[in-house]
């Protein structure tokens, strides 16, 4: 056991996984020599060499293409897009390949591999480096997505996403990359795709949120608590499959709800969460559910961003509004 | 360009097969012709949704794949179903593909080409990270893709070239161009002389052949095969071939070409040549003709039955084939799909 | 006046605009010598010349790259992408510069542009010729998305798509092309854009929809009505901006509401319609708001289609369920 | 590969220019080597977000912006404040970019210099569209567009050659190949020798220099620009240079190139060279050095303090800067913001 950040919860698990199976391999810009711009894949370079731990050229579509064709010859690529903001270059061969082989050629033909992905804002960063598109990879039919939000999970979802016989894409908070620390097992554990997971029970309130935003959901679940409203805190980990299961319980118990996303409002994937309650559990539901989210603009930069990505404080003030009722 | 066997039947190289291997090519081309007006009439009859005619385009699409290993890897077109069959495909699924059926995107075990892509340039990389993945795991298949002149404008044509050439994977493009993307003639398509000289843009060997010659296009992809198989990276090959037919058979050529290109280009049969060339080596005769048409014929007949034979895929299986186990959100929707008796 | 189909209502908007100014232009794959594989374009390469009706290279990001640069410099480009399914190699250009140029620069640079997409399946066509993936280009901020189901509004809403200072995408909807006529006045006139529409009034309850779905949506309505089931049946023409406020008055009134898309479910666009009516209306609704959607797989072919776009029946069936509450 | 100013200050060709613009240019220089170190250090202090360091690559970025009309269009990307600057673009949006404020991005109205491409290779085509378009409004406005050696592998860089190429606009494109992409070295890149030798696969010129040499960069490109205002299409210009610094001020480059290969690119420092050529001309000093230091030093100052007081963009700015009227959705989102106290 040892006390990993996230991001070296990662490290972890592509460590674990090119140690355990011969099939794995990482592909993506500056992964190599530079160990990635976040020094994720630090170290695997020099253990792995050059033709499992690959500098691919500054192309994302190349990369995407590339290791689809691997994922289809047997191996296990996990491929780095380096920035969520650059992987709509890739988008078409997502769309149209990676999610689609298994179906056209009636599981002949599978692509088992990984993307892996650093997204969401927060930390003031330049253009295009703040995305958080999910909502369109969960509206592409053939590939999973999760998004971890502790280094426990991140290793464990990572090692799971590897050998899943599908094309999974795995969304890394990058503002919890190293702000998060927690006691990891050494070597391999798998943490199922698919399930949601309760963070903080509670009996008022639902919030259900993902990522990075599970951040800003404890920060409001304990300011909640001192004004003596007790929030449940749900972490979806996986949207695609989204476990609606978990989320109707507990609005079944708690009869209000608000969903969190620092992605753009319109058809995020808060639409979905809220149609999926309203289609279950309308009857138990008090209040609208609410949902907080980034608005339909870029991602402001540094000095406005504040205005932009969701905040403890919005949470709060929207648990208060599905109080009302 | 490399010729070898010109359109009147007359050698001017070496021929890089012998009679009888020649013979065996033109049975192909013959059977490729049948196929593809068999599959144009029955589509003029709605027994298939559009329908891509190759004619004219047989000798680079059968004398290119005929060089390959058997487990080598195909990445294919939609007009690419001679290449297709060479490798293994069966007439029937690339028929199912056009009545609309999913079966048409499945071959048999054994038989490493993909579906054919619809979509004009992604393929291109997936023949790269195939032929990368068997080197890695120490096989020494390659993989060759198939893509026309329009094709080359995309984007991932560059990216596929590039990774390609910078990671020498055992690769093959083989672009057909037929001089034609829909209506986009090819000088509309680029500003250069050849495709073979974007080669040069990535530091790999280009080269351009007689692509109704099938000799010559034989022995340029022997070479590029050779050349992959050895670990000594890829190859571009540039088939000059013209597409005698319409785009597809909703295209209506006569919008945007003139009946004399079309007239120009009838002479350089790549069928004829080589009937002329095997008979003057009294290898062929009327007779023979009419057995392998027969025999070839009665094969795409039994083809298009079995792909009209497939029952429709039900709504299981469209729920069944998107994971290797349904998700629970599909499963929700298996069942709603079930409330809503759609 | 004419009488002219949904596909001629457009050549007309097309031809109408070329005409009006200079600084229009229509560029796409085989849109000029060949008219368009929808012949949409018909007769206009002979008319403006190839300076204006231009045949691209097979490049859909070279498409929407060099019209969004054109718009920067003053001209008002019509680009149009052959398929919905092949828009999505310009999917970074769209996202990463039309949709953000304005924002960017702060009104210094703008890109009004229009790019049209046939959508839509129902047609037994070709793998990746019947998407529909609107709820992507929904969440897109910067970039408008509207979509007409009559002939009249194709060409008002395409001639106000032109003249919109920002970037509008045109959705298409195949199916319709030729399968509805109306009368068509001549010359240039206006469909404001974000204005949803009425098509049939109703009392028991609100079927929302757009684009192909509408001819769906009225064959329900007419089955429900010989239900004695007063079915009111809105069109939203536009997603971005979404209507809200014309959906809200009709659920307030009926207390049920079925949404209607032929694009995956989840995530969908009718997520978003669900959401923001339990938002505004959750107290006038007697049963949960259904949404009538394809499903999350790929569009599958011709054989087993039927059981992916949505009919009149499973909408139908969907309004008997808002029924039973 | 083009050279006319050796790194010793020797002349080995015709100076395009003369003494008094080389002084002014190598002012320009100066100025933007001052501007380059104040970022870098600024940004230790924590005063920008990361900051892309350009020292070393001054004459190429200087030499060619030289060649331009005030009105001509140029589409660069982070690491080109200098040829930006040259354009018109002032210091202090080049600096409000970094410290995180959306004005950085909106050029005053006269300066035709879209905000810097963050996003690597789509903007190329940018350069293709806006000449296109100068084209048709009877303009003889030309397109520049900066990039790098690792932005020539994006499909977007093939699709703008391209169109370029095909419909012959006014576009030059001016690669730096300052070696490195980040970590990876041109080596990996690509497997060509040069990058010039690219045009070759669109059918249009492509000439390699010394990009260090800001005689021989601006020779190239006035050539290529005067090709494309007379409408004869685009170039493709290599300037061979190198990235003295770190890819941002976040990047470790020890990581992955050795110091001696750093050393070894110092003495080819395109300002020292300028300098000698101009002292032996008699057109150099240390009281003139002195004195353009003093003066450009204060307007980077000032543009520093200009930066640094600009007052943070409001929510409604946010909300009014998607579109030319928000839309119904933005005016709604307004609101909850207010509502939830965001
Ligand atoms: C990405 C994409 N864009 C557009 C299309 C529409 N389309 C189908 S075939 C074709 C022309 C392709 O021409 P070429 O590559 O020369 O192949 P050919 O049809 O001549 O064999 C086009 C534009 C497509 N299928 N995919
Ligand atoms: C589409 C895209 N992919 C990846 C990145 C991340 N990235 C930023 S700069 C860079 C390297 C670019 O190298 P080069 O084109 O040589 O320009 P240089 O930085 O050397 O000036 C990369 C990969 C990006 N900004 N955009
Ligand atoms: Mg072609
Ligand atoms: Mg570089």
């Amino acid at each position: 056991m040892a006390v990993l950040t996230l991001a070296q919860a990662i490290t972890d698990a592509l460590d674990t996984a090119l140690d355990q199976d011969d099939r794995v391999l990482l592909m993506g810009e500056d992964v190599g020599k530079t160990g990635g711009v976040f020094r994720v894949s630090n170290g695997l370079y020099e253990k792995y060499g050059s033709a499992r731990i690959i500098d691919a050229p500054v192309a994302e579509s190349g990369i995407i293409g590339t290791a689809f064709g691997m994922a289809v010859a047997g191996m296990r690529p996990v491929a780095e897009i380096q920035f969520m903001g650059f992987s709509y270059p890739a988008y078409d061969q997502i769309v149209s390949h990676v999610g689609r082989i298994r179906n056209r050629s009636r599981h002949r033909f599978t692509a088992p591999m990984v993307i892996r992905m650093p997204y969401g804002g927060g930390i003031g960063a330049a253009e295009h480096h703040s995305e958080s598109t999910e909502s369109i990879y969960a509206h592409t039919p053939g590939v999973k997505v999760v998004v971890p939000s502790t280094p426990y999970d991140a290793k464990g979802m990572l090692l799971q996403a590897i050998d899943d016989p599908d094309p999974v894409i795995f969304l890394e908070p990058i503002r919890l990359y190293r702000s998060v620390k927690e006691e990891i097992p050494d070597g391999p554990y798998r943490v199922p795709l698919g399930l949601a997971r309760v963070l903080v029970p509670g009996d008022d309130v639902t919030i259900i949120t993902y990522g990075a935003m599970t951040a800003e959901g404890r920060k409001a679940v304990a300011i909640l608590a001192q004004e003596g409203v007790s929030a449940e805190l749900i972490d979806l980990r996986s949207i695609v499959p989204f476990d609606v299961d978990t989320v109707v319980e507990s609005v079944e118990k708690t009869g209000r709800a608000v969903v969190v996303h620092e992605a753009h409002r319109t058809a995020g994937f808060g639409a979905e969460v809220v149609a999926q309650i309203q289609e279950r559990a309308l009857f138990s539901l008090f209040a609208p559910v609410q949902r907080v989210t980034g608005w339909d603009m870029i991602v402001p930069l540094k000095l406005a961003e504040h205005h932009y990505v969701p905040t403890a404080d919005r949470i709060v003030a929207a648990v208060g509004k599905t109080l009302e009722d | 360009m490399l010729q070898i066997l010109t359109p009147e039947g007359e050698l001017v190289g070496d021929p890089p097969v012998d009679i009888p291997m020649t013979r065996r090519l033109y049975r192909a081309m013959v059977a490729a012709r049948l196929y593809d007006r068999k599959a144009t009439s029955i589509q003029k009859q709605g027994r298939l949704a559009t329908y891509a005619p190759f004619e004219g385009q047989e000798a680079a699409q059968v004398g290119s794949a005929a060089v390959l290993s058997p487990d080598d890897w195909m990445v294919a077109t939609y007009r690419d179903a001679a290449a297709m069959w060479m490798q293994g495909y069966p007439w029937e699924l690339l028929l199912a593909g056009r009545t609309g059926h999913e079966r048409g995107g499945s071959p048999p075990d054994h038989v490493n080409v993909l579906p054919p892509s619809i979509t004009v340039g992604a393929h291109m990389l997936h023949a790269v990270g195939l032929a990368w993945a068997e080197r890695m795991q120490g096989t020494d298949r390659i993989a060759i893709t198939y893509f026309g002149d329009g094709a080359t404008s995309e984007g991932d044509f560059h990216e596929a070239m590039n990774f390609a050439a910078v990671f020498r994977t055992g690769t093959v493009f083989l672009c057909q161009n037929n001089h034609y993307a829909i209506s986009m003639g090819i000088e509309g398509q680029m500003a250069t002389e050849t495709i073979a000289q974007k080669a040069g843009a990535y530091g790999i060997p280009g080269v351009r052949v007689d692509g109704n010659d099938l000799f010559a296009i034989y022995r340029a992809t022997s070479d590029a095969v050779e050349r992959a198989r050895r670990g000594n990276g890829p190859t571009l090959i540039e088939a000059v071939t013209y597409r005698l037919g319409p785009h597809t058979t909703s295209d209506d050529p006569t919008r945007y070409r003139l009946e004399e290109e079309v007239e120009q280009w009838r002479p350089r049969d790549p069928l004829e040549r080589v009937r002329r060339y095997l008979e003057t080596n009294q290898a062929w005769d009327e007779e023979w003709q009419k057995l392998i048409e027969g025999e070839e014929g009665a094969v795409v007949e039994r083809a298009v039955q079995l792909a009209e034979s497939l029952s429709a895929p039900d709504v299981d299986d469209l729920f069944d084939s998107m994971f290797a186990e349904p998700t629970s959100d599909l499963e929700n929707q298996r069942r709603l799909l079930e409330t809503e008796g759609g």
